[in-house]
């Protein structure tokens, strides 16, 4: 027990990688056994992560639980973890969408182990990120990530999986280049990547760096750390992977995708690039808001001009995404004001809401291509009789991605607009006309699938959504409303972080 | 006296090779029964040295020194450091390995295994000569029985001419090299070949800057250094699998190893003098490896070039200078070792089954072959330098030493992850999964499972290496400190 | 009496024709015949050395004897191997028979 | 209980109702909308009590009821949120509460509880009737229950509790919250037959033009936020809040109050389907007739006036009665009357029952917002809620009117025909009494029919108020509108009830249960009556027979208590002579007409509403569309971006093939190969010397030895 | 001129003319018998050179073994004793001239040599020539070894020869 409580993170970060371990063991041809352990093995990070949740402090100030292991002197690197209240938040997003995901995949039959095993694998991965606090860790768990989703994608895709899965793969690595490069930098110039000691020292660094001045370089390295991010979130125009990524990928990888791993760029905003480069960030706030700002437009647009219904969902994901960053573009215009603290809020806010509903979306999306084979919305329609528990799901649920007030959604929503307007007042309001049609192609989804002509010939073949779905929506749904309703028990969380960090 | 361990290690292979010889050629499966006993027997030891390679001690350990031709000051004089002693682990897994793989070779196994052991002495030999004339007289032990290998057992189409353009390019190479040793064992006027001896022999600058091209030149052919790379991707698909390995896995590291024995260790003012030059070229390797791996439809084509990429790093590695440079540049030699021996081995079993090498012929490969599959992912993540895999331990360092010399340099070899990282994709896409071509439908035969032990005995050690930089990175820095020493300070 | 250049010219002259044998003769026991010359020239000079230098000594008969010995076997092993090679390729034309022939 | 936290109570019940129908009793209908109906009657209930300890409070307007608790954690403050009543708020929950419990109680008759299930009716499509078999024999067709009866009540909980909340709620955010609730609702509810393919248009249509509307609101909550800190109405309402935001300037020469206050009825505007963004409500009728009231009469659309009116302190800021009107107010002024008499022509030229009622409607919102331009508040809560009590009243009896019809439809088992349109109707006061009576009671306080009715009192205030102050302009412009709208409804009433039946249908219409005639009467009686309440003092004879109460109550709520206008003649004359006027001109003009093709009002432009419908989608939804599928999706993203990162692979393999073919093999790998070839050429060369054969051998070395020796000796010795 | 001058000349004419019969006569059986008239001059020069057991050897190992060792191949290869086409190679000329050579450069060379002309001593009374022979070949400080490897060279000859001429058939 004590040794749990000591080691807390560790056991969060490695007991999937380790369970997957485990499964690797288990005779191939088990699916029940082999489906069940993962799916235990994926609970008990999220019950660990419950406990840690009800341990951690908010009005403590600076990392808590910090664990450090020596792991490459060589290079001064060491495995160093910590939480705060804006990883904390990621942390248990990720704990809960995994178990939920991998319920969501009890359906898959082929090849379960290997799936299985890339899941809790990628658990690992995104999980390190978002607990790192060391730059190299950071990176490491970064390209971690991205094998299990290529694998995953990439066999047990559809139609397109290839072409997705490299774009995804490529997109991103390409994009961490800068990344590791300017990673590499800071490793050279101060011999060390533990994170609170190069908050200081980065910052605090004068004159001329292998002769250029300390600016230049900085604003380099600042753009190598956004390009990066940048791709990951995705920021317009950096996107057109995850819309690939996503239509292809199995229900279950969406979930994850959409659900958290676009959040670890957004959270390499928050902890890497805004508190390393407070200068440049506010410098290049205004491009990055109108990046933002076309990728909530843009995003909105080209949701709205699509005919797949997951292709639908994905560019939601770029719209909402959107909101993110601009929340945190206004954060780095105004550091330290309360306006941006507000932003910031949202943002964080807007990160965890839009895992639940993105991943709770590609789930419904998933479970009506599982009954129907096909994602074209003109195939569908008036499926609403048929399917009436289902309709009633998936409107809530897009309801929530909509922005309704009274659902999670609005809250962050409103916060990062509340936060931003005074800060960028233009892109704000610009940005509202995305809002707009955040509205117009959720319905227009609504409409396409539940509504409208019955299609005769679902009569009779589609079976309402089953138990297991059910189990694995309703968290999300008790979420939604929990949050739209009460969002004081997370947001205090986020806030009293956002308040003590930047 | 202490157990002679290192010569022992040596002359193991040696003797097995003899005894091989000595058997009826009848008896394969004997032969290979006892080629595979030395093989183990060599791995141990050589697990056994590095185990007990004192780090704090650091500097040469296990030294042997016996008289071999006093009148010109040549002697036996073994010994490994911090920088040779994973490479004989090295060697020694490769040879397990390499002789596992090749159990169902069924032409002539007794000559192939004979040959094969001859060159890991030499392999071994010239890991742990410290005597210049001794170091040469394995090298070439080492690259010999290459063109036998490679001439008979190797790819029907191409062997001859791989074999003769190999041994062309490593015995110029060799040749310019000896010229340039003979050179410093004269200059040095101390009347013998003992590195130690000539390490402190510190030659003229002007005669230093004169021979270290020559010297390292030649030895770096063996590395694959640009221009001299071409005589490798031909060497690795005209041979048969078990060559490749080594050739790719342990011959390389052999040229680029010599490369820095003798060429940076001796003539350090030289090295300081042409590093420029010589990060050029590793910098060219590095990008052009990687794109003309790119484009390669022959399996083993994409790995050879990836090999001449990788290769590449290492010496980028060397020209740093640095302490992180040459910690990473070693580590880089051991990862690679692994990795492309992996890679051979899996592509042999591909071969032996397929029967074609033609990446656009292949698919599906991953319905029959699951080992080799999994294998050959890790290898790629390796190879593309993925977190958490020897690649990433080996090279991030190397991209450090890098940035402390030329930051632009950095970000051009940057370009080659993620080359690397699509063909590698492209390929384990291709070859291993999508469709299953109808013509293999059903004639792709199972690995046994000695492959299997082969496969997963290098993936675990490159994923532990990768979880666990700690296991080799400290004791190479041991050997890099002698380097920088002898590079004055720094 | 008789001065010892007289044998030495001799065997140089026996020798020089044997030579000749050896070199030019197409058939193979023609050129062992030739190399029995060139035996016996020898054999004649190590005799007259060892009459004319120091009798004393038997230097130059024992190896006359060996000689005898050394030509003895070579006969016998030359004329087998004619014999075999004329077996394989019935031919004994010393053209012919190149098998050193890269 | 203490009466705040009977306040927060209030909106539960319905929400509760809510979840529990959606989750659990969604098959069993009585359970259901006893639920439903229990639930607006605990409401009701709650706003009552609420609102009779709202009259027992003394200065309700300086102490009212307010609690609040926190709900968002901001930087280093809370955001608080919490439950106000003050005058307005009780007012509007009065008649909010009626309402709504009466259009529950309503509902339960329109979707025929009690009736068999349709033979082939399918959720989504309003029930076609079910035969039934009597006693005798005779088969013949009845009205079938709604097949989606429980999820329809389960809907207007939702809406019931959207509405509660924004009427209780002491901030912008939660009124915001329950705003879009009800948006919601009202797309749920419009939508409700999403079978009907112009049911699912007109649902989109309503939710996305209300959301234009609402999206600008949410900035201008986000502006209020952020230049005051709070969105609590009592804290922005303060004397020094409201001055400074007056005093700083925003964007367009607005002040920040201005601004603010523009986008918050921006909202509006959508909301209360005014001018530019009225096209939803017409369409709105798709849904049944319950929803029709509950969204435009009772609720929603009444919400939309009902936040201008909250936020008028902030609307006016920096402006007193009888000063010129700043530009916010000008504005809102401008829409209010432009809308009134804009959707007042209109609504002449409607056949369907219910889109002449739905103009009306939309006229009679300008009413109020115009009221509210020039600064006349309490006329404006005034007329919003005697509007509301006879548009609830006239919607429902619509409904009670088509609901009689298809009645005759289902005996005539002509189907073609529809129930909704006028002039298939006539007649029908014999047939259906009570719907008559209560109806023509609705249509005349809706044209202000002088002194009984309370339409009239609400609009003479207004006219009163415009005329006082000297905004010639609204004030004609309202006549004018009035004119009409007293014309279009005699138009109406005479087409429906007057005259002789024109149809088969309509002779077999029949009275509606009393689950729909009582909410009619409950209705009508507040009709009359509520005028009563708000009588100006000085108005002849009547004035002073009951104190103005309601002027004193509405305005304790600002902070300085508007004066009562004083009484004039002129206005009075006019709102006398045009609502007369109108009745009589309508009664005249339709009491022959037997078809439309009589109707010499029937002009195309007219009845096309303008073309907006036609404009908007020409100008914006096709565009929008061609915009979010060709150029973002094809073009940008799938074109320009991706073609982008294509071409970056591209470039890489063309480098690879270009190094492998024109520079690696040729150069580099030539080289090498030149070396090997050479060596092999020169093997070549020097082959023929090796005969094998051993004479030549010994000739050539013998040869060479001769040669060698001699020259050696010649060099050695001789020279 | 002495008995003795006469009879070495006689010997030597015989001995250079059989020989060179030996190299140029077509028919090999005749090539063999004129080896013998040679090796029996040899003989007589032995004889003359006082080395009586070698004289003795020499006919009796030489032209009683060897010679007809000869003639027996000849035999053997029967087929090459019809003297088709020219018995000398188109290079005899270039062997002629080297021979010559080779003769010429021999005398140059014996010519510059101071003992050239020098003349035997005599042999002392009593001295045993034979004796001395029989023992230098014997006496472990003298030839012994070499004689006992001539002899092993001889036993191995004999097993190669056997091996090669056997026939395997």
């Amino acid at each position: 027990m004590d040794f749990i409580a000591n080691h807390l993170l560790t056991l969060i970060l490695f007991f999937p990688a380790l369970s997957a371990l485990v499964i690797l063991f288990l005779p191939r041809d088990e699916m029940k056994l082999i489906r069940w352990t993962a799916l235990i093995a994926s609970l008990v990070p999220f019950v660990l992560t419950l406990v840690l949740w009800l341990r951690f402090d908010p009005n403590i100030s600076g990392f808590q639980f910090q664990e450090q292991y020596t792991w490459y002197e060589a290079i001064h690197s060491t495995l160093h973890l910590g939480v705060d209240g804006l990883s904390l938040t990621m942390v248990l997003l990720t704990t809960l969408l995994m178990p939920l995901a991998i319920l969501a995949s009890f359906k898959i039959t082929d090849r379960v182990k290997a799936f299985m095993m890339l899941f809790l694998f990628l658990e690992t991965g995104m999980l390190g990120v978002f607990l790192a606090l060391d730059l190299l860790i950071f990176f490491v768990f970064w390209e971690i990530g991205l094998v299990p989703m290529y694998f995953l994608i990439n066999q047990w895709g559809s139609a397109n999986k290839d072409y997705a899965s490299l774009k995804f793969m490529i997109y991103t690595m390409g994009g961490s280049l800068g990344l590791l490069l300017a990673i590499q930098m800071l490793g050279v110039l101060f011999q060390t990547y533990d994170l609170p000691v190069l908050y200081e020292k980065w910052n605090s660094i004068q004159g001329s760096l292998m002769g250029y001045p300390v600016s230049t370089v900085k604003t380099v390295a600042f753009w190598a750390f956004v390009i990066a991010f940048a791709i990951k979130v995705p920021i317009w125009p950096f996107h057109t992977w995850l819309p690939d990524a996503h239509t292809e990928a199995p229900t279950a990888g969406s979930m994850i995708l959409a659900g958290v791993m676009l959040k670890l760029g957004a959270y390499g905003f928050l902890r890497l690039v805004l508190p390393l480069y407070p200068v440049e960030a506010k410098h290049f706030a205004g491009a990055l808001a109108v990046l933002a700002t076309a990728a909530i437009i843009f995003g909105a647009f080209a949701a709205y001009g699509q005919t797949d219904f997951k292709r639908l969902v994905a560019y939601s994901s770029v719209n909402h995404m959107g909101f993110v960053v601009l929340g945190i573009a206004a954060a780095a215009y105004a550091a330290g004001t309360t306006n941006a603290h507000i932003a910031l809020d949202g943002a964080i806010l807007q990160m965890f809401n839009h895992g639940i509903s993105a991943a709770g979306m590609f789930f419904l999306v998933g479970a009506i291509y599982e009954r129907t084979h096909t994602r074209d919305l003109s195939q569908f329609g008036g499926l609403f009789p048929l399917i009436p528990i289902y309709g009633g799901i998936l409107i809530f649920t897009s309801m929530a991605s909509l922005g309704l007030p009274g659902l999670n959604g609005f809250i962050s929503e409103f916060l990062v607009v509340r936060g931003a307007w005074p800060i960028l007042t233009i892109y704000t309001a610009i940005s509202m006309l995305g809002l707009l049609f955040t509205g117009a192609y959720i319905l227009r989804g609504i409409k396409m699938v539940l509504h409208g002509p019955l299609n005769e010939k679902w009569v009779g073949h589609l079976t309402d959504i089953t138990k297991r779905e059910i189990i694995v929506m309703a968290p999300l749904m008790v979420l939604i409303l929990w949050i739209g309703l009460w969002p004081a028990w997370i947001l205090n969380v986020i806030n009293k972080a956002v308040v003590m960090l930047f | 006296m202490v157990f002679p361990i290192l010569s022992v290690i040596v002359f193991t292979p040696l003797v097995a090779s003899v005894l091989i010889l000595l058997m009826p050629a009848e008896r394969k499966t004997e032969v290979r029964m006892l080629a595979l006993a030395a093989a183990i027997f060599a791995l141990l030891l050589s697990i056994w040295v590095y185990f007990n390679y004192d780090q704090a001690a650091a500097g040469y350990q296990f030294v042997e020194k016996y008289q071999w031709l006093p009148v010109l000051g040549i002697s036996l004089h073994l010994g490994v450091d911090g920088l040779t002693a994973p490479l004989v682990l090295l060697t020694g897994v490769v040879m397990v390995t390499g002789v596992m793989i090749s159990w169902n070779l069924d032409d002539r196994p007794r000559e192939f295994f004979a040959f094969l052991f001859i060159l890991a002495s030499g392999v071994f030999g010239v890991f742990v000569s410290l005597d210049l004339f001794m170091l040469f007289f394995f090298y070439e032990i080492a690259v010999f029985p290459m063109y036998l290998l490679i001439s008979i057992w190797g790819w029907v189409k191409t062997r001859e001419y791989a074999a003769m353009k190999l041994t062309l390019y490593l015995f110029i190479g060799s040749v310019v090299a000896l010229v340039g040793a003979l050179a410093m064992y004269f200059a040095s006027g101390l009347q013998t070949f003992d590195m130690l001896a000539l390490q402190n022999a510190n030659f003229p600058p002007q005669f230093q800057h004169l021979w270290f091209p020559f010297v390292f030149l030649g030895f770096a052919v063996l590395g694959g250094i640009f221009p001299f790379h071409n005589w490798s991707p031909d060497g690795h698909v005209a041979a048969p699998t078990a060559v490749s390995m080594f050739h790719a896995g342990v011959l390389m590291k052999l040229g680029a190893f010599a490369a820095l024995r003798v060429g940076i260790m001796l003539l350090p003012e030289g090295a300081k003098y042409w590093a420029g030059w010589i990060m050029g070229l590793a910098l060219v390797n590095v990008v052009y490896g990687a794109f003309i791996a790119m484009v390669q439809t022959d399996f083993k084509y994409v790995i050879g070039f990836s090999s001449v990429s990788h290769m590449g790093l290492v010496m980028l590695g060397f020209s740093t200078l640095t302490k992180e440079g040459l910690t990473g540049a070693g580590v880089q030699m051991f990862s690679h070792g692994i990795m492309t021996a992996l890679f051979f081995a899996v592509v042999g079993m591909v071969y032996d089954r397929a029967h074609t090498r033609e990446i656009p012929k292949l698919g599906g490969m991953s319905k029959y072959l699951t080992w080799p599959t999994i294998g050959f992912i890790i290898g790629g993540l390796v190879s593309m330098g993925m977190p958490g895999f020897s690649g990433f331990v080996a090279e991030f360092p190397i991209f450090m030493g890098i940035w402390q010399v030329r930051p632009w340099v950095a970000i051009l070899a940057a370009i080659s992850i993620v080359i690397t990282a699509s063909y590698i994709m492209l390929v384990i896409r291709r070859v291993f999964f999508g469709q299953v071509p109808e013509e293999f439908e059903g004639h792709i035969g199972p690995i046994n499972a000695l492959d299997k032990v082969a496969i997963g005995f290098l993936s675990v050690l490159m994923i532990g290496l990768g979880m666990f930089p700690a296991l080799m990175v400290p004791m190479v820095q041991t050997g890099v400190e002698n380097v920088l020493r002898l590079l004055g300070g720094a | 009496m008789i001065p010892l250049s007289w044998y030495l010219i001799l065997s140089a002259a026996l020798f020089s024709i044997g030579l000749f044998g050896v070199l030019a003769r197409r058939n193979a026991v023609a050129i062992l015949l030739g190399v029995e010359l060139m035996l016996n020239a020898v054999n004649i000079n190590l005799v007259a050395f060892w009459r004319y230098l120091d009798p004393a000594v038997m230097t130059g008969q024992v190896f006359a004897i060996i000689v005898f010995a050394v030509a003895a076997a070579e006969v016998a092993v030359g004329l087998g191997l004619i014999i075999s090679v004329y077996r394989q390729r019935s031919t004994i034309v010393a053209e012919d028979i190149d098998l050193l022939k890269w | 209980m203490a009466t705040v936290s009977l306040i927060w109570l209030i909106p539960l019940p319905p929400l509760l109702a809510f979840f529990l129908i959606v989750l659990f009793t969604n098959k069993n209908k009585t359970l259901s909308h006893i639920i439903a109906v229990g639930a607006a009657f605990l409401s009701w209930l709650g706003g009552m009590l609420v609102f009779v300890r709202a009259l027992g409070v003394e200065h309700l307007g300086q102490h009212p009821f307010a609690s609040a608790i926190n709900w968002l954690p901001i930087g280093d403050s809370w955001f608080k949120i919490g439950v106000l009543i003050d005058p307005l708020s009780a007012a509007t929950l009065f008649f909010a509460a009626w309402t709504i419990f009466m259009i529950f109680l309503y509902s339960v008759g329109y979707q025929n509880f009690g009736q068999p299930q349709g033979d082939h009716d399918v959720m989504g499509l309003p029930p076609h009737g079910a035969t039934i078999v009597d006693e005798h024999g005779h088969k013949h067709q009845v009205p079938s229950v709604e097949p989606m009866y429980s999820r329809f009540f389960a809907f207007l909980g939702l809406f019931a509790f959207g509405m509660y909340t924004l009427v209780v709620s002491d901030n912008l955010l939660t009124l915001f919250v329950g705003w879009e609730i009800m948006g919601l609702c009202s797309y749920l509810l419009i939508g409700f037959w999403y079978g009907k393919k112009s049911a699912r248009d007109a649902a989109i249509k309503a939710f996305m033009t209300t959301r234009v509307g609402d999206v600008f609101m949410l900035l201008g909550i986000a502006f209020l936020y952020s230049a005051t800190g709070t969105l609590s109405f009592r804290q922005i309402f303060r004397e020094e809040t409201l001055h400074a935001l007056a005093s700083t300037p925003a964007f367009f020469g607005l002040s920040a109050a201005g601004a603010i206050g523009l986008l918050l009825f921006i909202g509006t505007v959508g909301k209360s389907a005014q001018w530019p963004l009225h096209v939803w409500l017409p369409d709105a009728m798709e849904g049944p007739t319950p929803v029709s009231a509950m969204i435009h009469a009772a609720t929603m659309v009444s919400a939309g006036v009902y936040a201008v009116i909250r936020m008028f302190p902030l609307v006016s800021a920096g402006w007193h009665e009888g000063m010129p009107l700043n530009p916010t107010m000008s504005i809102i002024a401008f829409i209010g009357a432009f809308t009134a008499l804009f959707a007042a022509t209109i609504a002449v030229a409607q056949n369907d029952i219910k889109r002449v009622l739905a103009y009306s409607t939309i006229s009679q919102l300008g009413y109020m917002i115009a009221a509210i331009g020039i600064g006349a508040y309490v006329a404006a809560a005034f007329h919003l809620i005697t509007h509301a009590f006879f548009k609830a009243l006239l919607f429902l009896g619509s409904g009670s009117v088509i609901h009689g019809m298809e009645h005759g439809v289902l005996h005539t088992g002509d189907h073609k025909l529809d129930p909704q349109d006028m002039f298939n109707m006539g007649g029908l006061r014999k047939k259906m009494p009570i719907t008559f009576w209560t109806f023509l009671i609705g249509g005349f306080a809706l044209s202000g029919f002088p002194v009984l009715t309370a339409g009239f009192w609400s609009k003479d205030e207004i006219f009163a108020d415009a005329f006082a102050n000297g905004h010639s302009a609204v004030f004609i412009t309202l006549a004018v509108a009035a004119f009409l709208t007293a014309f279009y409804t005699m138009r109406q009433i005479t087409l429906t009830f007057l005259g002789e039946p024109r149809t088969k249908a309509a002779e077999h219409a029949q009275e509606t249960p009393w689950t729909m005639t009582v909410p009619l009467i409950v209705l009508a009686f507040f009709a009359i009556s509520y005028g009563w309440v708000g009588i100006p003092e000085h108005f002849p004879l009547l004035g002073g027979l009951i104190p103005n109460w309601f002027h004193e109550f509405i305005g304790s709520t600002l902070a300085e208590v508007p004066a009562a206008v004083p009484f004039n003649i002129v206005p009075l004359l006019t709102s006398l002579t045009v609502a007369l006027g109108g009745l009589f001109f309508g009664w005249l003009a339709y009491r022959k007409v037997k078809s439309p093709a009589e109707d010499r009002l029937q002009i195309p432009l007219l009845k096309n509403k303008y073309y907006f419908d036609e404009a908007y989608n020409f100008l914006f939804v096709r565009p929008a569309f061609w915009v979010a599928e060709t150029l973002v999706y094809k073009w940008m993203d799938k074109g320009l971006i991706d073609g982008i990162l294509h071409a970056f692979g591209k470039v890489a393999m063309f480098l690879g093939t270009n190094f492998r073919s024109k520079f690696d093999a040729p150069v580099v790998n030539g080289f090498g190969d030149l070396v090997g070839e050479s060596t092999k050429k020169f093997g070549a060369m020097i082959r023929p010397i090796q005969t094998g054969r051993i004479q030549q051998y010994m000739l050539a070395s013998l040869t060479v030895l001769i040669v060698v020796g001699g020259l050696l000796y010649y060099l050695l010795v001789l020279a | 001129m002495t008995a003795l001058q006469v009879l070495f000349i006689l010997s030597a004419a015989v001995i250079l003319g059989s020989a060179l019969m030996v190299v140029t006569v077509r028919n090999l059986i005749h090539a063999a018998l004129w080896l013998i008239v040679t090796l029996f001059g040899v003989a007589v020069l032995y004889a003359m050179l006082n080395a009586s057991f070698l004289a003795l050897v020499q006919v009796v190992v030489y032209i009683g073994a060897i010679a007809i060792l000869f003639i027996f191949a000849v035999m053997l290869t029967r087929k090459e004793m019809r003297d088709r086409g020219p018995q000398l190679n188109k290079t005899w000329w270039l062997a002629g001239i080297i021979g010559l050579l080779t003769f010429g450069g021999l005398a140059w060379l014996l010519n510059n040599w101071s003992g050239f002309w020098k003349t035997a001593g005599v042999i002392p009374a009593g001295a045993d020539t034979m004796r001395d022979l029989g023992v230098a070949l014997v006496s472990p400080n003298a030839y012994v070894l070499p004689f006992e490897v001539a002899s092993v060279l001889l036993l191995a000859a004999l097993i190669g020869a056997v091996y090669l001429a056997f026939n395997r058939k």
